[in-house]
């Protein structure tokens, strides 16, 4: 697959191993892009020209693209710069007006700084308390926990469905139908889910769903919003200014309806129309034969590790995960991780944005390894061949 | 009396020996000889951006009726499109027909299409 | 020019007078976008290798670029989405701790909804009131009421630097001393201004400065805030996630120094790359004599309008203006625009996001031909012809 | 005693022998080699992100005087080498030494210099 990716093809001896931080981009995506910029750069939702229409078009056959591959409508898809500008604006304009003082919004020991700070601005503007679902000793999230805060009675649930630390891969299904029996509303961050897997919004059955382009093999500068129709009907515009009023007069202004009226301003559209070949890229290459593959890849990235004295995991990457994290005895992991470097294999290293995890687990720092669709076994090798020198030149 | 789809044909069978300069002049001709009411109401407007439409659209029996104007001339002349098309059509023909497929099979051109309040207009009259 | 836009070179017969709603791009800006896909599209700020080492530093210096064109210093420019984005920020993180109810926030009659409707968001949160500084019979901007108003006791004042309705440039270095002589902090909606003129933050005396990429000739997708420094740093974040801290706890959060404290999330990594490489072309190219010749290309624009029996302007044109906003008598302006269209001429036709001022002139729908670094004699021909066929064809 | 930029020079002869790869093992090596205190106190402690480093920067007479160490190996290079060049260097000397650029010229790798906290070093070094 490495030569759809001009990032492999520019750099051959590249082992790319950080996909969980962003991925590749594949030469259709680019294309989508450059051609934007080269044949119809015009801006969108004023068509007056056909420059203007083409634009607009193909902005919204992005939009329909998306909707589409994830079982939503078109008109739930919002698009925001990133996952966190989502995790914000569902947090400012859905989740503020619920709140009282005192009320509970829940999330877990887990979540990245995208799906934990935006809570704590929350809860600083409104008195919202958030609780968190413990982590257990093995890193792992802990459902009994986490179903004992929710029936405590919580006011909104946010979790990540995939740990972009531990890679673990939450229970969402049993997660959502709990939340659901007891009237809670649910953010699911699936930035790291969806890359690796399949879902269906409808069937999901999540109020909302946030994930980004660059992570989806995208381009950067767009993340989705997914919501309930319902709900997004109901939720005021958290940023003001063109297309996204109907009606404008210097006092007051009445809103356009979703998703436009989330989307102020002008969009980035060329990086939506990207993200529509990025889609249809994973469409056709998310398979059950890619997912073999990739567990199979994974393997030996464990295999690797465990050949190394002294690996110690966070959380449990045997489950199935496509990253995993790991400190060695007696090697720090910034020297691990520019020793890596220099033999070309690029990994994740620090607190992975996770800083209260990290905290938790007594580690400072991290290297994490994450995989995605172009991991091949030339890559694991030079892993293998690279880390069993870093460990002996740095101890 | 023609389908839906007969009349559809028909103009599309007038539209073929156009080129696309002259689709575009026919639409405007089209407009410029649009005879309507003038008696529309402020419920009839439909939203659109640009310029101003109004659509009047009932049942007689199992039919559909309309008849419709805009401020701006092309738009008129899309108006009489719709009306050309639709009216006398019966429901559930006017319900299946893709209107905008039509128009791109037709090669009218597609910021014709995306002027705002067209999507209204199909919403009025489609349900 | 020309041959430096693939747009142009892919649309030889486009006559594009659309350049105030976004501005085509150069190869150059292109290129500098496409590189970063191809070569190196590594995250920022996490460099642990040197595909994402490459990465942060091209961010950095697209950052550094600026600064040094804008006379402002690196840790002044913040990115964010767009200019909308841009300043719903300063409103709600600067502004809204500056406000006590009924405190007043001084507008102009002629902004665009963009640095209107934010406003208007904030004072529904604040119970600050908005106040405007009218519009004179002409369509221009009356610096008297204007002073007025704000020496009457304003909180907060912003103000357009170019009307993208009329084109007026506002006298805002007399504007800005004025407010600076009360204490009045203030934002310039620099939009319109940046892709026609050379302007000095430092020297102009501004407290905070907003514009769009997409209308400098650069990507889609970012926008920047320029602030003083001092001001930025008494900011608190009001997106919240990962880059913008600096500890984090379950409980609450420290925060990073401007600019990073107000770029949560992955930014638009790929756009503020093209950007620093739009404002080299737009530093190359914003000469004297490409003012000259932008002057002598409108005055062919207003030549052509003249010639019309029945044109009438939104606004005074002849001052030296880059765009032209008018109404023509007989024909409705969405008539106009299309026909246009059919003739490749793509101009804009609507409200221009400003509809209190187009309801203040009793005019529903405007078109809007506006001019930019490759408009040449040409264009200016084939609109005057296709102007005239259109008025004769259309009334 | 020989100036910075003097000592700059020697270092960067010396490195001018080595590839790519050599000059990182000499980092290594370097980092290894550091001989430091061990009674450092917090507010000696330089932010960054991935691993510490310590610095204690005081003045004797018009010069500077700097030690320093970092739990991490490569960043200890990077702290011996600031030493060797910045240690007993005058006020001025040090003020008007642009280090990047001299990491740039000899070819020390970008990610090395782009490890967090060389910026916040250099910052307590030249202030
Ligand atoms: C004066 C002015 N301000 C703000 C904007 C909004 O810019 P953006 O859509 O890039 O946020 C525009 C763009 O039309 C403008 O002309
Ligand atoms: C689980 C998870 N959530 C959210 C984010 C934030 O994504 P972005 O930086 O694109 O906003 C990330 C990215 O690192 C992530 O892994």
């Amino acid at each position: 697959m490495k030569q759809d990716f001009p990032l492999f093809t520019h750099n051959p001896d590249l082992v790319y191993l950080d996909y969980a931080n962003t991925a590749p981009k594949p030469q259709s995506v680019i294309s989508a892009v450059c051609e934007y910029y080269t044949h119809y750069s015009g801006n969108v939702h004023r068509a007056n020209h056909d420059i203007g229409s083409r634009a607009d078009h193909a902005y919204e056959m992005a939009r329909m693209r998306i909707a589409e591959y994830l079982g939503a409508e078109r008109n739930e898809i919002v698009f925001q710069k990133n996952t966190t500008e989502a995790i914000n604006l569902v947090a400012q304009s859905f989740v503020a007006k619920l709140i009282e003082p005192g009320d509970k919004i829940l999330l877990t020991g887990l979540e990245h700084h995208a799906n934990l700070v935006s809570w704590q601005l929350l809860a600083a503007r409104t008195g919202a308390e958030l609780v968190f679902s413990q982590v257990d000793e093995d890193g792992c999230f802990d459902e009994q926990h986490w179903l004992k805060l929710l029936i405590s009675g919580v006011r909104f649930a946010a979790f990540t469905a995939v740990s972009n630390v531990t890679g673990e891969r939450f229970p969402i299904e049993q997660m959502l139908a709990a939340a659901r029996g007891l009237g809670v509303p649910t953010l699911i961050d699936a930035a790291q889910l969806m890359p690796h897997e399949r879902i269906d919004f409808d069937k999901l059955g999540a109020d909302f769903l946030v994930f980004s382009g660059h992570k989806v093999y995208g381009p950067t500068g767009v993340g989705i919003l997914i919501g309930r129709y319902e709900l997004l009907n109901q939720m005021d515009p958290w940023i003001g200014g063109g297309d996204m009023i109907d009606t404008v007069h210097l006092s007051s202004s009445t809103f356009q309806e979703p998703p436009l009226r989330f989307e102020a301003g002008t969009p980035p559209i060329a990086s939506v129309i990207g993200l529509g070949a990025a889609i249809d890229y994973l469409d056709g290459h998310l398979t059950e034969t890619q997912h073999a593959h990739e567990s199979c890849m994974m393997q030996g990235v464990l295999n690797a590790l465990n050949q190394i004295e002294g690996t110690r995991f966070l959380g449990d990457p045997t489950s199935d995960a496509r990253l995993a994290s790991f400190v060695i005895e007696g090697v720090h992991s910034a020297d691990l991780g520019a020793y890596l470097n220099e033999k070309n294999v690029a990994v994740r290293v620090g607190k992975m944005c996770a800083h209260p995890l990290l905290e938790q687990c007594g580690i400072d720092s991290a290297v994490r390894a994450s995989i995605g669709l172009c991991t091949d076994q030339t890559d694991i090798d030079k892993f293998a061949d690279a880390l069993t020198k870093a460990v002996k030149r740095l101890r | 009396m023609s389908t839906l789809q007969q009349r559809a044909e028909e103009i599309a069978e007038e539209l073929s020996y156009l080129d696309r300069e002259e689709r575009f002049e026919w639409i405007i001709d089209t407009g410029k000889e649009l005879k309507t009411a003038d008696d529309f109401q402020d419920h009839e407007l439909v939203k659109g951006c640009q310029s101003k439409v109004w659509l009047r659209v009932w049942q007689e029996e199992n039919n559909l009726r309309i008849i419709g104007t805009s401020d701006a001339l092309l738009v008129k002349g899309i108006v009489s499109l719709l009306i050309s098309i639709f009216d006398n059509a019966t429901i559930d023909e006017s319900k299946s027909f893709d209107f905008i497929e039509w128009m791109n099979k037709n090669q009218i051109s597609l910021s014709m299409q995306r002027m705002q309040g067209l999507e209204g207009m199909l919403r009025r009259i489609q349900g």
